[in-house]
């Protein structure tokens, strides 16, 4: 087999955590708050990622037609780049530069995940760094992606880590909950496959509990040194209704079933059914994956009820007009206060109340007020409760301490109030996202690590690396967004397997690629060499270079707006905008006294 | 030049730069050269140098001519006068001997001096007043949009000489040495530190002093004094170059396909002030 | 001295002319500003039909002449998008990069003309009767005696359906539910009204819906849009006609209530105390039947204009929500809609 | 207005000085004249190279001829709104208002031109920056993309436009080319979709119209078009606006046809070396403006004293001393007529239009030649930079005719300084056997040996040998248009002015005023008798002039004795027509016409 010893160079440079310090004198590390601030304000989609991908760089090697090792920088923060490629809820996507006023459309950062995922190299060779045995031993409880990520990452740093599952396959809701047409199962076992084969024992198909058959939780804290719950969200929010529920409570009618429970039945394998008019209540992911799959299973009306509208669900727009264009019809502004069923126990109708919007919630999402006297019915003949999920505890065999929502309560390193057990993911956070679930996975897995070793081996640190030209070109600006090719609408309810989305091939991609402002990159004018001949302000793009005369400091010691003037005898330099500035390189390029430099700013982790 | 990345922190330059106080000596409005001119440069080395000379604002005179580099007295906050084409340096004379404790500073291009104003400067170089005389050098005439200039290179093409310029060009530095002015530098507005301290050793000077300072045209010259390839080019005087030998001199200046920057000659002499002082006092019959 | 009060209009239409001239008759002194992203002075979109009876020169179709709005001294600024509205700034940002600073706001953007989300990927084949501009780009693409297929057939669409029949031209409709909107009819309540436009010659489709436009036609027709029961129906030029959705992204920052459109009180004026609205854009609360309801219509929306423009200025009016809503066929077999003035 | 059928359109761009603004209107008004249209257009521009100054660039486009720029224009197109705004209100109702609607800096209320637009004018936004940059990866060539946009939106022929723009670039590296082709381009693309609301248009013209003969030209072009026929032999020069592209083309075209071109380093250089090449017996010449012509002052009085021909082209521009550079005036003409020192009566020709330039320039030498003077073709700013369609001469009719070698006089007695019948002395050059002779600028007998006594003779010979001038064939001295015999008014014009004053008659007798017109060409001398035939036949007499006094109005009045009214302006500005229509309305005693009829009618809202 062919092997590129390039590449490998490549990913082994990259100082994530290795153990070399930079040997080469145009790297500094910097641990001012000014450095961490600019990295935190000027690489927005970096900073709205849980798990911190580095986003630029990753970008800039597909650009660079390394697609291998952008997977490798991937993985660096996330172990499961394909299936993220695909199912990642992109709260990077919003925050975008390229998608800021007058930019135009962000990038599509997921679907160059998923790129990168696709089409590196068949021959491509993942990069671990691996530390001596430890000697101590880790249970995981749950193999979802928490679970994963942490196991993943305390068996590199030498420890002997056991991931218990309940079920027949790892994966937790990855396997369970998200439907195949949105994540293909072969990806997914791939993935967690390279993500556990560096030693972890993974135990399916055993339940840690108080039952018969079942492993107790006690049992597992005298065996190992640590214990991690990856539990999850394992339980479906009840649907609050506001009137008793006419003839029985849900469970009783039959064909009125949790989203949550007709997922995971249908991924175990169970034949589901569901009528002809299937109304979905709720406004998640969960909800438009039950209306999709009730299309599929030959549902010919199918409605998803929200209390708001459908600008302010959080599921991704991509999501919400694949949906529509299966036919599936987003009806707003509706909360459900009761349920009426037919004399034999059968759902008849479903009765809601019409709601205004409100104010805003703290989460960005709106109030919905219930109009008062406007109830209606609407019928339909199966109903899918998808308003949530929330934590269950009945395996526990000690006391834990909760949180106000019932969440496990966790100390800084990750620990619940039992010694030696910490917990992760959706069990300490409610129901969220797989993103966050992978990045908390890391997370406590550092926490872990630093308890069982008595203190921490790593710390952050802006790695400032001196770049020798702009790597980009005006031209690229002008770019669209790339659309991702899917599935014929006609061909997509025969099967539940046919993955709707194609993912872009290397053309899209590199095009893809090249819209990518590589927010990383920041441009300095060195003031000491500076003539104030506004070269530079002729050329910009933008108005992203201005005469200042002052700069507001944060309380937090970051920086604040610039001070701009435009009186000669106040102008104290000329200065790059780094917020407004979309990397363009036009200033570097035309500088007379080479006075314009450029550096590659980010956050990585140093070894202690 | 230091190759470590170091960050740099735009408050702290910005306090460095408010305490040095050059900014005190520009003006309100914003120069008008075309974006990236070397004139910028000039504008900054003469404000650096202002202020290490600790010279006061209304203590200083910039005259000058006709040209772009003649703008400069705009973008000033001290006295200036903007005259007449080439007659820059009669203007400057009628006010230096007027009131010696002024300090003039003459500022023209390489048009205005060497052409128009060709006649008038040995005669100021001879007669040394106390005045410095910067010539912004680009070469080519750029407020007429780009002609060739007693400076331009031999093969130059410009609007005016469209089948080349065949014209040997002038040597300002042999010239000035010739002329008898007390003191011939040469500076590069691509070295922007180093022309700040050309200009204040200039000033500094007691007598005529003749600073040429290199300078490109990025409007209409992108294919021969451009900021590549003087960069290419020039070079410092050699470290024991004997700035009192005016034969030294005469040889460096002497070598054009590779400028030589910094100080060729220096010769303390009696300024024309000086002389009008010694000649009052023989015709008063007190000597 | 303190500046006049500066009102500021988004949208040229009926709601905002009529309110810009009420303004401008109540109060001397203020400045009164038009936003719109149309490139001529305001014209009345009903009136666009008209051009297939001869009025193609804009000029003829304006309310006004342009001189009214120096002689009103109303600034009316066009071809300029409003991307955002503060509202608690009380600051406008104009597409170009301006931005213009309000007393008080009236948004009266109107609609825009929706389609039915299935047809989306073939927008580029389905022209569009919005503006001046379409309204004559249908009538270039539109040859002599040629044939129009309308999905839906609102109201507006039935006026331009009508003038065509009359005009010599072929008119297929393909009904659906929002035929006749801003009525709101059943299918039953539809059948007799489209009897009578078949009585007029138009052919009517109202048992399948489209799922599909095409221009690789069988024949020399330049579209064909294809039916969910396989059937294709030929023609020159395809228009839909399904309603009006409201314009509103702009406002989304503004600090207003917005469901559909921007919900308003009876007075029109919105949660922000600085900014009404008025016209297709808005939502009226309607205290019996407890819900913002939508009033369509240029009737109701120049009513609105100028009601909202007299509260602006201090004013207390409400709006009658309880406006008739009929539509009907004439014995000599004329259709007959309380949202038509002919 | 005018009753002009056919196309009569005007398009201003208005942009910052590095705009591009004249080079896209110099583009578009030479793909018009390739068209066939009929074209005129000015540019203004400021002083600073690239600074921050206004540039406009205004193109007339007729079927028919015309004469001056229109007051209003029909299209304006902004590449620099701030700039632009004042300008708006010149746009004509109904006419088309071009900018950019994506900036990429904030600009306060009221900075962005949308914001000025009258409602009865079109606006058309488009992205002029952001194309061009996708375009070309640079914003320099907006100025072509709106070329591609004007030609979408007016349906003008895209290939004269694609052969100009080659032209114009053709000696810049092939991709300067490719990038304005592709700006060009983009243009037309952004100009495709765009409804055209406005009721401006462009009739496409018979080809055969103007030809393929018809040339665009500026005044300066036309003189230096008019010396090449005239086989100019020796030119030097100095760098002075308005002039200096006479230079420049000399520069270009002098060197492969055998003449002799120099930049000399300073105008009282390049009048002497042009005074020792005419002594030398070859045609000489130099151009300079105002400021220019009075450092040659002393030198053009060498030449009167010595006669020895030499032409002086003189284009004026607003003063005094370095006044306004970039602004036109018509304030040199004493300095013309009578500058320098002593009674130095030299020959001044005012050409009125490009085409005059052209002639004037051609003639200039023979004239020089024949009399034995220094000639001086005046014009100024407004002319010199104007563009014009004409149609060159096919003949080289300025050619010097071969010269009749006068008999060897060996005995050194050689009378260079004659005193004649007609007062012209019998010349001879160097090289000639036998006729060696002194000049000077001493007053000088017959031998032209250093002399005072005949001063009074010598005075009389050099001022009565230019009369017979006004008389020169094949040179339009003066001419006289419009109504035949008794007049009401009269305009009497000279100069650039005179288009304008055109245009004004043309009106006025549209309005049913009697009125004529007369162009004096011939400044000095001055043609008394035909002057003096005008003034008998009118009531009343106007004379506009672009100076402060009524620098012609004096000369005029001084030489007929009879008074006349004068309208002056100097704002830099070209005269404008309504103004000099006012004038002629009031002197004619009638009310000024009520404006358009509203065509519209309010409907009942």
């Amino acid at each position: 087999m062919k092997v590129d010893r390039n590449r490998d160079a490549e990913v082994r440079n990259r100082d994530q955590g290795d153990a070399g310090v930079d040997a080469a004198q145009d790297v500094h590390h910097s641990d001012d708050p000014r450095d961490f601030g600019w990295v935190h304000e000027n690489v927005p989609c970096q900073s709205a990622c849980p798990a911190g991908t580095d986003i630029p760089a990753y970008i800039l090697a597909i650009l660079q037609g390394k697609r291998g090792l952008s997977y490798e920088i991937n993985r660096e923060a996330n172990v499961l780049p394909g299936v993220l490629g695909r199912i990642c809820s992109r709260p990077c996507e919003d925050q975008c530069r390229h998608g800021w006023p007058g930019n135009g459309e962000p990038v599509s950062i997921c679907h160059l995940k998923r790129a990168a995922a696709d089409l590196k190299d068949i021959g491509h060779r993942l990069n671990e760094s691996l530390y001596g045995p430890s000697g101590k031993r880790v249970a995981i409880v749950g193999s979802g992606p928490a679970g994963i990520a942490a196991a993943h990452d305390l068996s590199l740093m030498g420890h002997d880590v056991t991931l218990f599952e309940r079920e027949k396959q790892a994966g937790g809701m990855l396997m369970y909950g998200i439907p195949e047409f949105r994540l293909p199962r072969d990806i997914l076992r791939e993935e967690i496959h390279n993500a556990l084969r560096l030693g972890v024992d993974l135990k399916t198909g055993v339940s840690i509990g108080n039952g018969k058959g079942e492993t107790p939780l006690s049992e597992l804290r005298n065996n190992y040194d640590a214990v991690l719950l990856a539990t999850g969200c394992m339980a479906a929010t009840d649907l609050p209704l506001r009137d008793a529920l006419k003839g029985g409570s849900v469970d009783e009618i039959t064909n009125i079933e949790y989203g949550f429970d007709f997922l995971l039945d249908l991924h175990r394998g169970l034949e589901k059914k569901v009528g002809k008019r299937v109304a979905v209540v709720g406004a998640g992911f969960t909800a438009l994956d039950c209306a999709r799959v009730a299309r599929r299973l030959g549902a010919e009306d199918v409605t998803i009820h929200l209390r708001t509208t459908e600008e302010y669900i959080p599921v991704t727009k991509d999501e919400i007009l694949e949906a529509k264009r299966e036919d599936v019809a987003l009806l707003g502004l509706r909360t459900p206060v009761g349920i009426h069923s037919t004399k034999d126990g059968r759902l008849k109708s479903v009765e809601f109340v019409q709601n205004r919007l409100g104010g805003w919630r703290e989460n960005g999402r709106r109030k919905a007020i219930a109009i008062e006297a406007s109830e209606f019915e609407f019928d339909c003949d199966t109903l899918l409760v998808a308003i949530g999920q929330k934590t269950a505890h009945d395996f526990l065999d000690d006391k834990l301490t909760f949180d106000r929502w019932g969440n496990a309560s966790i100390n800084e390193n990750g620990m619940t109030s039992l010694v030696g057990v910490f917990a992760a993911g959706d069990y300490v956070k409610g129901a969220s996202t797989v993103i966050e679930a992978v990045g908390q996975g890391r997370e406590i897995a550092k926490g872990i690590d630093t308890w069982l070793v008595g203190k921490p081996r790593y710390k952050q640190v802006v790695r400032i690396e001196k770049v020798t030209e702009p790597l980009r070109e005006r031209s690229f600006d002008f770019i669209a967004r790339c659309h991702m090719p899917t599935a014929e609408i006609e061909g997509r309810s025969a099967s539940l397997g046919l993955e709707v989305e194609n993912g872009f091939d290397e053309d899209l991609s590199h095009q893809e690629a090249k819209r990518c402002y590589l927010c990383n990159l920041k441009y300095n004018i060195d003031v000491d060499n500076c003539i104030y001949c506004r070269a530079c302000i002729e050329v910009a793009p933008k108005n992203c270079i201005k005469m200042v005369e002052g700069i507001k400091i944060n309380q937090d010691g970051t920086y604040g707006d610039l001070q701009e003037t435009t009186e000669w005898d106040h102008v104290g330099a000329i200065w790059i905008d780094n917020n407004e500035c979309i990397r363009c390189g036009a200033c570097y390029n035309v500088c007379p006294t080479n006075c314009i430099s450029i550096t590659r700013n980010q956050l990585v982790q140093r070894e202690f | 030049m230091n190759e470590h990345v170091e960050p740099v922190y735009l408050e702290e330059k910005l306090e460095e730069i408010r305490a040095d106080g050059h900014q005190g000596y520009r003006s309100k409005s914003l120069p008008t050269w075309c974006p990236g001119c070397g004139y910028y440069s000039m504008a900054e080395g003469l404000t650096f140098a202002l202020r290490r000379l600790e010279i006061a604002y209304k203590d200083v005179v910039v005259v000058s001519g006709i040209g772009c580099a003649s703008r400069f007295p705009f973008f000033f906050k001290t006295y200036g006068f903007h005259t007449l084409h080439g007659r820059v340096l009669p203007v400057a004379t009628g006010v230096k001997i007027a009131n010696d404790a002024l300090t003039v500073v003459a500022v023209g291009g390489d048009g205005d001096a060497f052409a128009i104003g060709g006649g008038h400067i040995p005669h100021a170089a001879r007669r040394n007043i106390d005045m410095t005389y910067l010539v912004f050098d680009n070469g080519i005439y750029g407020l007429t949009k780009g002609q060739t200039s007693p400076t331009s290179a031999v093969g130059f093409k410009t609007s005016s000489t469209p089948y080349e310029n065949s014209d040997v060009p002038l040597n300002p530095l042999m010239m000035l040495l010739s002329y008898g002015a007390s003191w011939v530098g040469q500076a590069y507005a691509g070295h922007q530190h180093d022309l700040a301290d050309m200009i204040t050793q200039a000033m500094s000077h007691k007598g005529f002093s003749f600073l040429r300072i290199l300078s490109p045209c990025v409007t209409f010259d992108k294919t021969d004094n451009t900021y590549a390839n003087l960069n290419l080019h020039v070079h410092d005087l050699p470290q024991d170059h004997d700035t009192s030998n005016l034969m030294a001199a005469m040889q460096a200046a002497s070598q054009t396909d590779k400028p030589a920057l910094g100080v060729y000659f220096k010769d303390d002499r009696p300024t024309l002030a000086q002389a009008m002082n010694a000649t009052a006092t023989r015709a008063s019959g007190t000597g | 001295m303190a500046s006049p009060i500066h009102h500021v209009i988004i949208g040229s239409g009926s709601a905002g002319f009529g309110a810009a001239k009420t303004l401008r008759a109540a109060d001397q002194n203020c400045r009164v500003t038009m936003i719109t992203m149309d490139s001529l002075p305001f014209y009345q979109r009903y009136a666009l039909p008209q051009i297939f009876r001869g009025r193609q020169d804009w000029r003829e179709l304006l309310e006004v002449p342009p001189a009214k709005y120096d002689e009103l001294d109303i600034k009316l600024r066009r071809r300029t998008r409003v991307v955002e509205v503060d509202g608690s700034n009380q600051i406008i940002s104009l597409a170009h990069q301006e931005t213009v600073a309000y007393d008080r706001l009236l948004v009266c953007t109107g609609g825009r003309s929706y389609l039915p989300e299935n047809l989306t990927s073939q927008v580029d084949l389905i022209h569009s009767f919005g503006s001046y501009e379409a309204a004559m780009q249908v009538f270039k693409d539109l040859p002599k005696g040629g044939s129009v297929i309308m999905i839906g057939g609102d109201m507006i669409g039935i006026d331009l359906a009508l003038t065509l029949l009359d005009s010599g031209y072929k008119v297929t409709l393909i009904a659906n539910q929002q035929t006749f909107w801003p009525h709101d009819l059943t299918a039953k309540q539809q059948k007799p009204l489209l009897k009578a436009l078949e009585a007029k010659g138009m052919i009517v489709f109202s048992d399948s819906r489209p799922i599909g436009v095409s221009d690789k036609c069988t024949n020399s027709a330049t579209r064909c849009v294809t039916l969910e029961d396989t059937t294709e129906v030929l023609g020159d030029v395809v228009l839909s006609f399904c309603g009006l959705s409201p314009a509103v992204e702009f406002m989304l920052g503004a600090d207003v209530d917005i469901e559909r459109g921007i919900l308003v009180n009876p007075e029109l004026r919105t949660s922000n105390e600085t900014i009404w609205a008025a016209g297709d854009v808005c939502q009226i609360w309607h205290d019996t039947e407890k819900t913002y309801k939508f009033y369509h219509g240029w009737k109701n929306v120049r009513m609105m204009g100028e009601l909202a423009a007299r509260n602006m200025l201090g004013g207390h009016d409400i709006f009658d929500v309880n406006v008739e809503d009929q539509i009907g066929v004439e014995p000599d077999g004329q259709l007959k809609s309380t949202f038509w003035t002919h | 207005m005018m009753n002009r059928t056919g196309t009569d359109i005007q398009i201003a761009i208005c942009g910052s000085a590095g705009d591009g603004t004249i080079a896209s209107g110099d583009i578009l008004k030479r793909a018009a004249a390739l068209m066939g249209f009929n074209v005129i257009a000015f540019d203004v521009y400021p002083p600073e190279i690239r600074g921050f100054g206004k540039c406009i660039s205004r193109v007339r486009i007729s079927s028919q001829q015309s004469y001056s720029l229109k007051q209003n224009s029909d299209v304006l197109i902004s590449l620099n709104d701030t700039h632009a705004i004042p300008h708006v209100g010149e746009v004509r109702d109904f006419g088309a208002v071009i900018y950019d609607d994506n900036l990429i800096a904030n600009v306060p209320e009221g900075g962005h031109i949308s914001g000025h637009i009258h409602p009865a004018q079109i606006p058309y936004g488009f992205s002029i920056r952001q194309i061009s940059e996708q375009a070309t990866n640079s914003a320099r060539s907006r100025n072509i993309v709106i070329l591609g946009y004007l030609a979408e939106l007016f349906d003008l022929p895209r290939e004269h436009f694609r052969k100009i723009i080659r032209d114009k670039f053709a000696t810049k590296p092939r991709a300067v080319t490719d990038d304005n082709i592709k700006a060009f381009n983009a243009g037309l693309l952004a100009g495709s979709g765009v409804f055209k609301l406005d009721d401006v248009v462009v009739q496409k013209v018979d080809a055969k119209g103007n030809g393929a003969d018809a040339e665009m030209m500026t005044g300066n072009g036309a003189v230096a078009r008019g010396f090449m026929e005239a086989g100019i032999q020796c030119y030097f020069g100095y760098p002075i606006t308005p002039a200096t592209s006479i230079m420049e083309r000399l520069a270009v075209e002098m060197p492969p046809a055998g003449g002799k071109f120099l930049q000399t380093e300073d105008e009282i250089s390049a009048i002497a070396a042009a005074i020792g090449a005419g002594y030398a017996g070859t045609r000489a010449a130099t151009a300079t403006s105002g400021p220019g012509l009075a450092l040659m002052a002393e030198m053009l009085g060498l030449g009167v004293m010595a006669e020895v021909p030499v032409v002086v082209v003189v284009s004026q521009r607003g003063g005094p001393s370095t006044g306004l550079p970039t602004k036109t005036e018509q304030s040199d003409l004493n300095l013309a007529v009578f500058g320098g020192s002593g009674d130095a009566q030299r020959i001044v020709l005012a050409p009125t239009n490009v085409e005059g330039c052209y002639r004037c320039a051609g003639r200039a030498f023979e004239i020089a030649e024949t009399y034995q003077t220094p000639v001086i073709v005046l014009i100024d700013l407004y002319l010199s930079n104007r563009y014009e369609t004409v149609i060159p001469s096919a003949h080289k009719q300025f050619a010097a005719k071969p010269r009749v070698p006068l008999a060897p006089n060996g005995d050194g007695a050689f009378k260079r300084f004659e005193l004649t019948e007609n007062n012209i002395s019998p010349r001879a050059i160097p090289g000639e056997e036998g006729l060696m002779h002194t000049v000077t600028g001493l007053e000088h007998n017959e031998l032209g040996r250093p002399n005072d006594a005949i001063h009074m003779d010598m005075n009389t010979k050099r001022h009565e040998k230019l009369k017979p001038a006004v008389n020169f064939p094949g040179l339009t001295v003066s001419k006289r248009f419009g109504d035949e015999g008794k007049v009401k008014v009269g305009i009497l014009g000279w100069g650039s002015t005179f288009g304008e004053i055109l245009e004004t008659m043309y009106e006025a007798q549209a309005e049913g005023i009697s009125c004529a017109a007369m162009k004096v060409v011939m400044l000095s001398p001055l043609p008394v008798e035909s002057i003096a035939a005008f003034f008998a036949d009118c009531d009343e007499i106007l004379v506009p002039e672009v100076n402060y006094e009524g620098q012609f109005a004096n000369i005029v009045c001084g030489a007929l004795g009879k008074p006349v009214s004068r309208l002056n302006q100097t704002n830099g500005a070209p005269m404008a027509v309504a103004d000099i229509l006012a004038e002629v309305r009031r002197l004619s005693g009638k009310k000024p016409k009520t404006g358009q009829s509203d065509t519209f009618t309010e409907a009942a809202l």
